[in-house]
């Protein structure tokens, strides 16, 4: 007699990813990071237009200007008030001691700001020219520093907009890299055992003698010269992350070497499979949630490794920009107590990182069999 | 067990000697000797050094020869005589500097390595049990913030802290008054007064990536049949997770925990530095840049050569944890 | 009436219109639908039922152990504490209230005891460890228990036994490990869930022999889900009889095999008989040729491997084997528990290397090989045409695999069969072997012992294999199903000339489906010979003890019969 | 007269474990007038340094204890300070000096020519203790000889002129000339003491110059200076806790033969004892400073970046910001590389008009306001406006901003081609890219770098910043590798020659020229123009002399042949400087000049520094 209380049926196609989607879904919280995500990523692809000036662009006037408010309702010199969105100029003056500008909001200096204006131009992805930001002042060259100026009296609001791209592109790559190359030699590494485990092991050791600072030293020396500074940091990166792999290697080989006895695992060995299918499809989902944790908590470090590299000199150099290097500015002490909106790129990275390890969280329930 | 363990260690000795060759040569992959930096350091301040005087000095620190035979010499003098060089900086003997700075060095990062496991691992299986609790979200959000934070720059913070509002000196582990002193229950209690500082910024990030890890292993091992089997026994929950999902779900960090050792030397250079703290990583963070090629290649080495006791330990741990592991 | 239970005498558990189910995708699984019993002192209730019925959920309902999203949606289990009753629904999964309940009242043998064994503590300290959390005595005298309860359990050598694990183990042994455990609980109640289907007839015999031994002592009462009617018969006071998740029959063993109501009753005892005569099968061919020659093979485990890395002594596992399958020929293997079937089987495929003999096999392109010396990459041609049931599904099945992955895994690897392709091949398999086709999206955990074992030969029959290495296969199947799959089997063999190694500790399957017998005992061939002739007219003694100990599924044949 | 000594002393002095104070300052201790008060004695003086190589900051602290000494405000007169005077020879060969009678080592043996001559003789000719000569004691590598005529009297000759040399012996260089107690030092010479290799072996050390070494320093800027406490010296105070590796805090205390009084008779220092907190970075300075846990800071701390925090913390801390006047020839140096070797580029950097185009570019009060907080005027690289050597078109020449202009000069010298982006090519069609490098540590300096690109940008040229780590930067420019560089000015006061750097080219750290520089001291190079031979013509002539204005007279005509050739670009007049000083310290002078060879606050008398209670 025929089971039938499962009432027989199509074999569904897209299955899984039904089934993933489903159960992603429910995770209210990583569906809200995938937005976010989402935004962060929008983000970095249309910086050009939703900065509201240059990123590189200095004024020495502005050096150091507290983030100004938008007010949305100016007085129509009737006594009532109209509607139109501004931000307000200021009165500076040099502190004589300290040498200080001290910025006090002008609220007579009423700088209109609008959607879509016209400000300076840039070259949209490089390819064509545009002068078009989503938000400006009306006039172009009126103060609009949303969130502060920095030491240069530079926006940090764009600076933040354009370090979106980089912090979360190229700092991906490096993370990505090393867990590929960590997944796919720790995993050789444990399902083979013996010989091959022992090369492994031993080459692993290898890597991680070598001093990193020196080595970084070297590489940036090494660089051609005449490389943009996009290339050479780049290549420090995935130079980098050719060394980084070993831990999750090592984490990887550990598990496996338990796992590669177990039933299921000589069950797909039995179903022929090839071996970098079984490591990867058979055995590495057992790791997922592991990989997961590990790459969230990667990519923070990766995104403030700029901050470690400038300190010995090296990383990105301007006028690139990243949250990294951005960052680098608020670590001393008259960011800490005189420009506290350095830090917002530091709101940016943890607000990505939070996201992603969300959005993370969500994918790894969504995998998990056994989670509801 | 003993066998494998007198294999691996008869296979250190030529592990040792890559590490060494690839030691000397990083160190000098960096342009420039240490001469050239020290030129650079004078120069910087406005104070002039001879061109003349920096030969001399490149010949009395012997950077003029060949790379291969300054390797030699080294190796020779460590081999031989355990001799590690001279530090060009400081103009001492190598040996002396290292071990001074090891013991502070050890007792701060043990007491870090403590603290943050005793926080880490609860926290962590705390948060996998009760997944999406309220417990759970505080503990992610804390660990990501720790982890976005650039440890500089908290260190930083709350060095700035501590002296402008709680009126503790700044950085080192001592107030200079017992710097010097002989160990008593106030310099003990001078010392918790600082040592929080630096115990707390170089535990974060840590913390928080072991939470994470922590959490994320034992959630696939918490539905695991035999966690069920336990469970029918009547266990108390507390005990089962401990002893069987944990157990399990501590592999990942058996096959790294060896590596805490090289990481009493090599890690955190930067943080230690800005704390001011009296441990090997701003001696070595000071020798790497200055070039100073035996004192960091002393390091290196040492650090290396806690790599391959490391990871032997990691193995062997592994194996006592895990019998599958031991058979094969 | 062998029960010590009083006929009127209050029931220690009393379960109430219990209802359980599991939120899937988009629908609800209705697994328990108001299900009622009762259970008094000293009383055996036999739950038997269709596979995926319901009875392992029923049973882990009473522990509060549905595995999450299940949930029990309604209905009362009472237990009868002495002072008072106790609703367990009420105390929830965890907490203070349910662990005075686990263990101490109710233990439980788990259906899978493969996995159910932690992989890193040794069985001692599993074991040991129960002890101590019921008892206050000392460590040692804990394991003295320890050692004395798998002694009971007919563990060669428990002392020893103690310090290995579990994967050291055969199945059999393991499931003795799973019961020892629970008996050293000493509970009021167990739930024994299908705790003999891994363990040859004398042995059953003598684990259920032991049982009742320790109702009778302590007045213990059993719910013992199985789909052996033998056993049912040996053992059951009552019987209950569940079906798509419903009770559909209650009663007392004589009256339900003499008069079973429910349809389903009766196709289930007519299973039963079917089986105990051979299959009608074509006459063997006058001229054999072998499809693999097992000669003198052995295979020795290290044991205690010391801190110098040599082992005190070796395990003979397999020691000197030597055995022909021919081609299109069933060759059923028997034997103790831990005698070493699983571990021929798993030889022959290269999974362990033997240390000694050879295993010759003739591959589908007439070359003749010796599997014992092949390399890894010559060995995987060979896996498609040698195909391995593993003897514990749950295991074998990659958790996090859908089902369909796991049976289509084969047809990828082996074939160039497109996506829609091998969908079609899957979804028939899965109706052959008696599961519905949208079984393919759910993971494995989400299926009962029986069904695992059947995506298990699905996957095993996926491609068009030569030999097939069948490791208790249909061992968590319940008669009429086993009944239908063997005949599967069967028919593939007719329809490709397949030949199986099939392994067995149920007589009656073997003599229903197998060519020859071999029977084994201590890693050593110790009989082999017709199928015919091994049940009828066993030679060895061993063959003989064992044809003896085999249960009928009769209840008026058991020892204790009423008169 | 009635001296008076610090009261910790009293007790040694009753006990007879020291000698009277009138003895131990001698029969004629220098008077030091103090800078507002007569002080009064006590206190510990807290200090940071930073790092394992900061010596210096011990040295210009507390080490600037010269054979003669310049005043505080560094106008160039020169007083007497060990020596209570000195003569030169018409002819500037030969130099007499006359010591103080009775002043002793901080271990009480006497203080004597014998010592001098000790080290000139026994020390200073020594080819592994002094591998390379002092360049200011030498004369065309000549050593100069001493004759003792008594205890209190030495003369010092060469057979040439040395007219720089009574500048240097008032500068930090002159302390070398009496560091060295011959009484404790010789048993480290064989010469003095057979066993003296033996010792050297047995105390664990390769041979006895390195003990020596060890022992007494030798060098000026030697750390050993500051690692033995047995070691007598004329300084101050003597070290206690040495700087050795690992010291988290390095003290030094009371020299009680001090030999220098104040004018009321007290023997100076007020200042009992000196501890200095070793830090591995500046920041946590920075931190000790404004938690008021530091009494003088100058070195590390002090800058512009750091003013708006320190200008605020002022209160908190208890401490005030003592102006400090920065003798620089200009807040920094753009130094285009006349040396190239690249082949396109050099004809292009060489030409003069190119550097004029570059400097009209640049918008210097927007960067003066942005980086400098507005302090500071446009200036090329020059002379201080007030000092001696100040030279207006060297000052101010191309100072305008002027966009229009450098386009113009720039495509009259071949640049005018453009690629596709808009900047310029190299006369061969290629494009032509400038890297501007700078020092990422010293960040004001990227900063302007960064900015800098940006304003040659606009003009056409395809500069790029690239920021690199000091070494690096260092190797680069010193195998003139580099294109264009900025990095800090030297010399803009009387210092001008003694450290011409800036303006021609003098050593390796004349950034615009480095392989002529090379050739002027002999170390290969390449052979320079006539005008660049004509300068080092010039300054020879200079050396060669005693008299003040003769010499003020050949460097105006050196500088306006820089000004003709225009070697380096400025931005800003030389940023004013300023130290943080506890409020408890006493006679701290303002708005004196800072700098390395006249070392803050070295040249302020830091023994008379005091707390006020
Ligand atoms: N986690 C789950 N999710 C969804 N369905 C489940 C889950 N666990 C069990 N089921 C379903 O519940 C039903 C009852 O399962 P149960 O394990 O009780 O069967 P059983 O009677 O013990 O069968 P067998 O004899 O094969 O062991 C089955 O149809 C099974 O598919
Ligand atoms: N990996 C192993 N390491 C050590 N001993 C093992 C291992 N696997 C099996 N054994 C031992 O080998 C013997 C034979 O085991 P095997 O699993 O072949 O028995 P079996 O005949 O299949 O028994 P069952 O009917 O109980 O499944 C047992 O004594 C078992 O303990
Ligand atoms: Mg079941
Ligand atoms: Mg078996």
């Amino acid at each position: 007699m025929l089971d039938q209380q499962l009432t027989a049926g199509r074999l569904q196609a897209a299955g899984q990813w039904t089934l993933f989607w489903h159960k992603f879904k429910k995770h209210k919280l990583a569906v809200l990071s995938l937005v976010i995500v989402g935004l962060i990523y929008f983000v970095a692809l249309f910086a050009e237009f939703l900065a509201p000036q240059d990123p590189a662009k200095f004024d020495p006037r502005f050096t150091y200007v507290p983030p100004q408010a938008i007010g949305w309702f100016v007085d129509d010199g009737a006594g009532g008030s109209r509607f139109q969105p501004h931000v307000t100029g200021f009165d500076i003056k040099v502190d004589a001691k300290s040498f200080r500008r001290i910025f006090t909001p002008k609220p007579s200096e009423i700088i209109p700001i609008g959607l879509f204006v016209k400000g300076q131009s840039y070259k949209m992805w490089g390819l064509f020219d545009a002068d078009i930001h989503l938000i400006g002042p009306l006039e172009k060259n009126k103060p609009f520093f949303l969130a502060g100026g920095d030491r240069l009296g530079r926006d940090l609001l764009s600076r933040t907009i354009h370090g979106t791209r980089i912090s979360m592109s190229i700092g991906l790559v490096g993370v990505s890299l090393s867990l590929i190359i960590g997944m796919i030699l720790g995993g050789i590494s444990g399902y083979r055992g013996g010989l091959v485990d022992r090369v492994i092991q031993r080459v692993i050791e290898f890597i991680r003698s070598v001093p990193t600072i020196p080595l970084w030293l070297g590489l940036a020396a090494a660089m051609p010269k005449d490389w943009p500074p996009l290339q050479v940091y780049f290549s420090i990166l995935v130079i980098l992350s050719l060394i980084g792999w070993t831990e999750i290697a090592r984490v990887v080989r550990g598990r496996f070497l338990s796992l590669r006895s177990e039933d299921f695992v000589i069950a797909a060995r039995l179903d022929g499979v090839s071996e970098f299918r079984l490591i990867m499809r058979h055995m590495m989902p057992s790791l997922y949630s592991h990989i997961i944790a590990a790459v969230t908590l990667a990519i923070p470090h990766m995104i403030l490794a700029e901050t470690a590299l400038s300190f010995l000199g090296l990383g990105l150099q301007p006028p690139i920009v990243s949250w990294g290097v951005l960052l680098q500015d608020t670590q001393n002490l008259r960011a800490i107590t005189q420009a506290p909106w350095l830090f917002v790129p530091g709101i940016c990275v943890v607000v990505a990182v939070l996201s992603l390890n969300f959005l993370g969280d969500g994918v790894r329930d969504a995998a998990d069999p056994y989670a509801k | 067990m003993l066998l494998y363990i007198l294999k691996r260690i008869a296979g250190m000795v030529p592990a040792m000697v890559a590490i060494s060759i690839l030691a000397f040569t990083v160190i000098q992959l960096p342009p420039g000797d240490y001469v050239s930096t020290y030129a650079a350091q004078i120069a910087q301040s406005g104070e002039t050094v001879d061109s003349a005087v920096l030969n001399s000095l490149r010949e009395r620190y012997g950077l003029g020869e060949n790379v291969v035979v300054q390797y030699f010499k080294w190796i020779g003098g460590i081999v031989t005589r355990g001799d590690f060089g001279d530090s060009f900086e400081w103009n001492q003997p190598v040996t002396e500097l290292i071990w001074g700075r090891m013991g502070m060095t050890a007792l701060i990062s043990v007491l870090t390595l403590i603290l943050m496991w005793a926080f880490s691992l609860p926290i962590g299986i705390y948060s996998a049990v009760r997944q999406y609790s309220v417990t759970d979200y505080v503990a992610t959000a804390f660990a990501f913030l720790a982890m976005a934070t650039p440890n500089f720059l908290l260190a930083i913070v709350l060095l700035y802290a501590s002296t402008m509002w709680f009126g503790v000196s700044v950085g080192g582990l001592f107030s200079p008054a017992f710097e010097n002193a002989p160990l008593s229950l106030a310099k003990i209690w001078d010392f918790v007064t600082h040592a929080w500082i630096p115990i707390f910024v170089l535990g974060t990030a840590g913390t928080a990536s072991l939470i994470r890890v922590m959490r994320a292993n034992l959630l696939d091992e918490l539905h695991k049949p035999y966690v069920e089997a336990a469970r029918s026994k009547g266990m108390p929950e507390g005990r089962l997770i401990l002893t069987y999902p944990v157990r399990v779900a501590l592999n990942p960090f058996i096959s790294t925990v060896g590596w805490v050792l090289p990481a009493l030397i090599s890690g955190e250079l930067v943080v230690s530095t800005v704390l001011n703290l009296p441990t090997a990583g701003p001696l070595l963070l000071q020798a790497l840049k200055s070039q100073d090629m035996y004192l960091a290649g002393a390091f290196i080495l040492l650090s290396g050569g806690l790599v391959l006791i490391g990871t032997l330990v990691s193995d062997i741990l592994l194996a006592i944890s895990d019998p599958r592991i031991r058979l094969s | 009436m062998p029960s010590n239970a009083a006929p009127n005498a209050k029931p220690v558990l009393t379960v109430k219109n219990l209802a359980v189910e599991f939120p899937v995708h988009k629908s609800v699984v209705h697994a328990v639908r108001g299900v009622s019993f009762t259970l008094s002192r000293g009383e055996t209730l036999c739950l038997v039922g269709e596979s995926g019925s319901g009875k392992s959920v029923t049973a882990r309902a009473i522990l509060q152990l549905v595995a999450s999203p299940g949930r029990i949606t309604a209905g009362e289990i009472l237990l009868d504490t002495g002072s008072g009753e106790l609703d367990i629904v009420k105390l929830g999964a965890l907490g203070r209230g349910i662990r005075e309940v686990r263990g101490r009242r109710i233990a439980m043998i788990f259906q899978e005891p493969m996995s159910s064994l932690s992989p890193v503590h040794t069985i001692g300290h599993q074991i040991v460890e129960t002890i101590l959390l019921h008892e206050k005595i000392s460590k040692e005298e804990a394991r003295k228990r320890a050692a004395a309860l798998l002694d009971r359990v007919r563990i060669p050598n428990p002392e020893a036994a103690l310090d290995r694990y579990s994967f050291e183990f055969s199945g059999g042994m393991r499931q003795r490990a799973m019961i020892a455990m629970a008996l050293s609980c000493n509970p009021e109640i167990l739930i024994a869930d299908e705790p003999t289907t891994a363990l040859d007839v004398t042995t059953q015999a003598e684990i259920l022999s032991l049982l009742r031994e320790l109702q009778r002592d302590r007045g213990m009462a059993v719910l013992f889900i199985t789909h052996d009617m033998g056993v049912v018969a040996q053992i059951a006071d009552r019987v209950m009889v569940m079906f798509k998740g419903e009770m559909v029959e209650q009663a007392d063993v004589f009256d339900l095999f003499e008069r079973p109501q429910q349809p389903y009753t009766k196709a289930l005892l007519g299973s039963v008989l079917k089986l105990e005569t051979p299959a009608p099968r074509p006459p063997r061919p006058a001229e054999e040729s072998p499809i693999a020659e097992i000669s003198d093979l052995s295979l020795h485990f290290p044991l205690n491997v010391g801190m110098l890395g040599k082992p005190a002594a070796y395990l003979k596992a397999i020691d000197g084997v030597s055995l022909t399958i021919n081609k299109g020929e069933t060759v059923g293997v028997v034997g103790e528990s831990g005698s070493g079937k699983t571990t021929l089987g798993r030889t022959l495929l290269r999974i362990y290397t033997p240390t000694g003999g050879q295993v010759n096999y003739w591959r589908g392109d007439g070359v003749e090989v010796d599997i014992a010396r092949l390399s890894k990459r010559e060995m995987k041609s060979l896996y498609s045409e040698v195909r391995m049931v593993f003897q514990d599904p749950h295991s074998s099945l990659n958790p996090r695999m859908t089902v369909y992955q796991i049976i289509s895994e084969p047809l990828r690897t082996n074939t160039a069969m497109s996506e829609r392709e091998m969908r079609d091949r899957v979804a028939e398999l899965l109706m052959r072997v008696g599961l519905p086709a949208d079984g393919g999206e759910r993971y494995p955990h989400a299926f009962s012992g029986g069904q695992r074992q059947r995506i298990s030969i699905a996957r095993a029959i996926a491609l068009r294999p030569r030999l097939i290495i069948a490791d208790e296969p249909t061992s968590a199947l319940d008669v009429s199903l086993r009944h239908q799959v063997l005949d599967l089997m069967r028919g593939l063999q007719d329809e490709y000339g397949l030949s199986y190694l099939f392994i067995s500790h149920d007589i009656s399957v073997i003599r229903y489906f197998c060519d020859r017998v071999a029977v084994m005992k201590n890693g050593k061939i110790v009989e082999i010979g017709d199928v015919q002739q091994i049940c009828e007219r066993p030679e060895h003694p061993y063959t003989q003890t064992l044809i003896r100990a085999v249960p009928r599924p009769d209840p008026r044949l058991r020892l204790s019969a009423p008169a | 007269v009635d001296y008076k000594q610090a009261p910790m002393l009293d007790a040694a002095v009753t006990d007879g474990s020291l000698p009277p104070v009138a003895e131990r300052v001698g029969a004629a201790p220098r008077v030091i007038t103090p800078v507002s008060e007569v002080g009064q004695y006590g206190g510990t003086f807290r200090g940071g340094m930073v790092g394992g190589n900061d010596r210096n900051m011990l040295f210009t602290y507390f080490g600037y204890e010269p054979l003669l000494a310049w005043d505080a405000d560094w106008t160039g007169e020169i007083q007497p300070n060990i020596a209570s005077a000195y003569s030169v020879s018409e002819d500037s060969k030969s130099f007499t000096f006359t010591l103080r009678e009775g002043m002793k080592w901080s271990d009480g043996t006497p203080f004597t020519a014998d010592d001098v001559a000790f080290f000139v003789q026994d020390v200073l000719p020594d080819e592994k203790l002094f591998p390379t000569k002092p360049g200011w004691l030498t004369v065309e590598g000549e050593l100069p000889t001493i004759s003792v005529a008594s205890p209190t009297e030495f003369t010092l000759s060469w057979t040439k002129p040395n007219g720089l040399f009574i500048l240097n012996a008032a500068s930090v260089y002159g302390v070398q000339l009496t560091m060295l107690s011959k009484a404790y030092c010789s048993q480290f010479l064989p010469k003095y003491n057979p066993e003296a290799d033996a010792n050297a072996k047995a105390a664990g050390v390769a041979d006895w110059t390195e003990q020596m070494v060890n022992m007494c320093g030798v060098g000026i800027e030697n750390i050993q200076r500051w690692r033995n406490p047995e070691r007598p010296t004329i300084e101050a105070w003597r070290i206690t806790e040495p700087y050795v590796a690992g010291a988290t805090r390095v003290a030094l205390e009371r020299n009680p033969y001090y030999w220098k009084v104040d004018t009321a008779g007290n023997q100076l220092p007020y200042i009992d004892g000196l501890s200095m907190s070793v830090n591995a970075e500046a920041q946590t300075l920075l931190l000790s400073v404004l938690a008021g846990e530091i009494d003088y800071e100058v070195r590390h701390t002090a800058n512009t970046t750091n003013l708006p925090v320190l200008s605020e913390g002022q209160e908190a801390g208890n401490f005030r910001l003592s102006p400090r006047e920065s003798r620089v020839g200009n807040a920094l140096t753009i130094s285009v590389n006349l040396n190239s070797h690249d082949a396109v580029k050099a004809p292009i950097f060489a030409n003069k008009d190119f550097r004029i185009a570059l400097s009209h570019a640049l918008d210097r009060q927007a960067i003066i306001d942005t980086v400098y907080l507005g302090q500071g005027t446009p200036r090329q690289v020059a002379p201080l406006e007030g000092t001696p050597f100040y030279n207006e078109k060297l000052a101010t020449q191309y100072l305008e901003y002027n966009a229009d202009e450098a386009n113009r000069l720039l495509d009259s010298i071949g640049l005018d081609k453009r690629g596709s982006n808009g900047l310029r090519l190299a006369p061969d069609g290629s494009p032509l890219v400038v890297n501007v490098a700078a020092v990422t540590a010293l960040g004001n300096m990227a900063d302007v770098a960064e900015l800098l690109v940006q304003y040659w940008q606009a003009v056409g040229v395809d500069a790029r910043f690239t920021a690199m780590d000091r070494t690096r930067f260092y190797e680069e420019k010193t195998a003139s590798q580099h294109d264009i560089v900025v990095w800090g000015a030297t010399s803009g006061g009387i210092d001008v020659y003694i450290d011409p750097r800036d303006y021609f080219p003098f050593s390796t750290e004349s950034n615009f020229a480095v392989d002529w520089a090379k050739f002027y001291i002999k170390d290969g190079g390449v052979e320079p123009p006539d005008y660049v031979k004509q300068q080092w013509a010039l300054y020879d002539a200079i050396k060669a002399t005693s008299n003040a204005d003769e010499q003020a007279k050949l460097v105006g005509q050196l500088l306006d042949i820089s000004a003709e050739q225009f070697y380096q670009i400025g931005v800003s007049s030389a940023i004013q400087g300023f130290s943080v000083v506890s409020n408890k310290l006493g006679n701290v002078p303002d708005d004196t000049p800072t700098g390395w060879i006249h070392p803050d606050p070295g040249t302020l008398n830091t023994e008379q520094f005091y707390f006020k209670q």
